[in-house]
């Protein structure tokens, strides 16, 4: 089952756990990125497209699950106004294998970073607002999935 | 022609969306930011550097050299920056 | 903060999400195993020895912990009888960043599968029983982590 | 000296743990492991196979040349097959 979802609530990790668990699979991944208050963060603004975000997520859901030959995979991913410790992204794949499973959450994370319409914007106590640049290693971590098979 | 924008090219810009008749040799990508940045001062501050602009076309990814004649919607936004 | 069990009751992932992500970790990776039902599998037991398998599983936490500068782990294994469905083992790993909580979580659930003094044992439906053999590529993944820094 | 037993090797000896009076002779483990290979049927039929046995001295692992002698307790078990 592929469950994939952009949404401006917050990310219930358990509910989502015991929806993705429902089949039983012998190994699951999963990777939960939160807002960290670095330097003084107060806000972190999450910027989608309306369309493309959630189309790119699904693309991404229904690659890993081909490719790992996934029984279940989840990808839920926040958009709009977030703070400190809020959950942003939630990946869980499960496959009968660990392998497998623990390569697909790694690929989906990295991937989702380059491959899905969404911007950062972060304000800080002092006022400041900015937008998160694109990060080389980002794009280098993503890229290297490529490669392999 | 509907034309969006994300993030800072949204804020520079003012506006989240606009409709536009483009003159007839504005027929690539690169000659649509080129125009936009010499159109107005919003353009010029958000389009100042092309090579860090990114768009869609309909919902697909395109470069600098794509035709965008036949396009209903274009997406004008930085490098993406989720996770 | 890192928290290992070794323990013959149901594991409560739900329960040990929460006191794991006590600290608000800007990145967590984990991996749930679960006994599989194949080839009619009835019972999994699992063999455990009484001081050196907590040990085991303390050392390689404390490994991870420290060659990714993780501020938390968590190893929980279960021993004794086990259904099908039922969850074996438990590994969460945070970091402020994503690469080195995935790497950690991968590394453990690897690693204490050749490193830990545990022995299965599967009973099936037409009373067969017999010990797991262990197998070269499990070795050949938990050896993978010595060539790497 | 003890000895404890585990998983399939535990089965074939019966017994989870024993004290053992070593001759002198039996200075090794591998010395120890034929020991008990030639005892009884029990221990022939655990360690039929020497090279699938493995073994902890008072926690640790050694190898087949370690010596014995001033062990508290040995572990004797196959590889281990967890996670």
């Amino acid at each position: 089952m592929i469950h994939v979802a952009v949404q401006p609530g917050i990310i219930d990790v358990a509910a989502e756990l015991v929806r993705h668990d429902a089949g039983g699979h012998g190994a699951s991944a999963s990777f939960v990125g939160r807002v960290r208050g670095d330097g003084g963060l107060a806000e972190l603004f999450l910027e989608h497209h309306p369309v493309m975000t959630h189309a790119a997520l699904a693309e991404l859901a229904r690659a890993a699950a081909e490719r790992w030959a996934l029984p279940a995979v989840t990808l839920i991913h926040r958009v709009g106004a977030m703070l400190p410790g809020d959950t942003i992204v939630l990946v869980l794949a499960s496959s009968p294998h660990r392998s497998e499973a623990l390569a697909a959450c790694a690929f989906l994370i990295d991937r989702l970073k380059t491959d899905a319409m969404l911007w950062k914007r972060e304000t800080f106590d002092d006022g400041r607002v900015q937008w998160v640049e694109q990060r080389e290693t980002d794009l280098d971590r993503a890229a290297c999935w490529e490669d392999r098979s | 022609m509907q034309i969006s924008y994300f993030s800072w090219v949204r804020e520079r810009m003012g506006i989240a969306e606009e409709h536009v008749a483009l003159p007839p040799d504005v027929a690539e990508l690169s000659a649509l930011i080129a125009w936009l940045a010499a159109r107005d001062a919003r353009g010029a501050h958000a389009f100042a550097e092309p090579e860090r602009i990114r768009a869609a076309i309909d919902g697909t990814m395109i470069g600098p050299d794509a035709r965008i004649a036949d396009a209903r919607e274009i997406a004008l936004f930085p490098p993406v920056t989720g996770g």
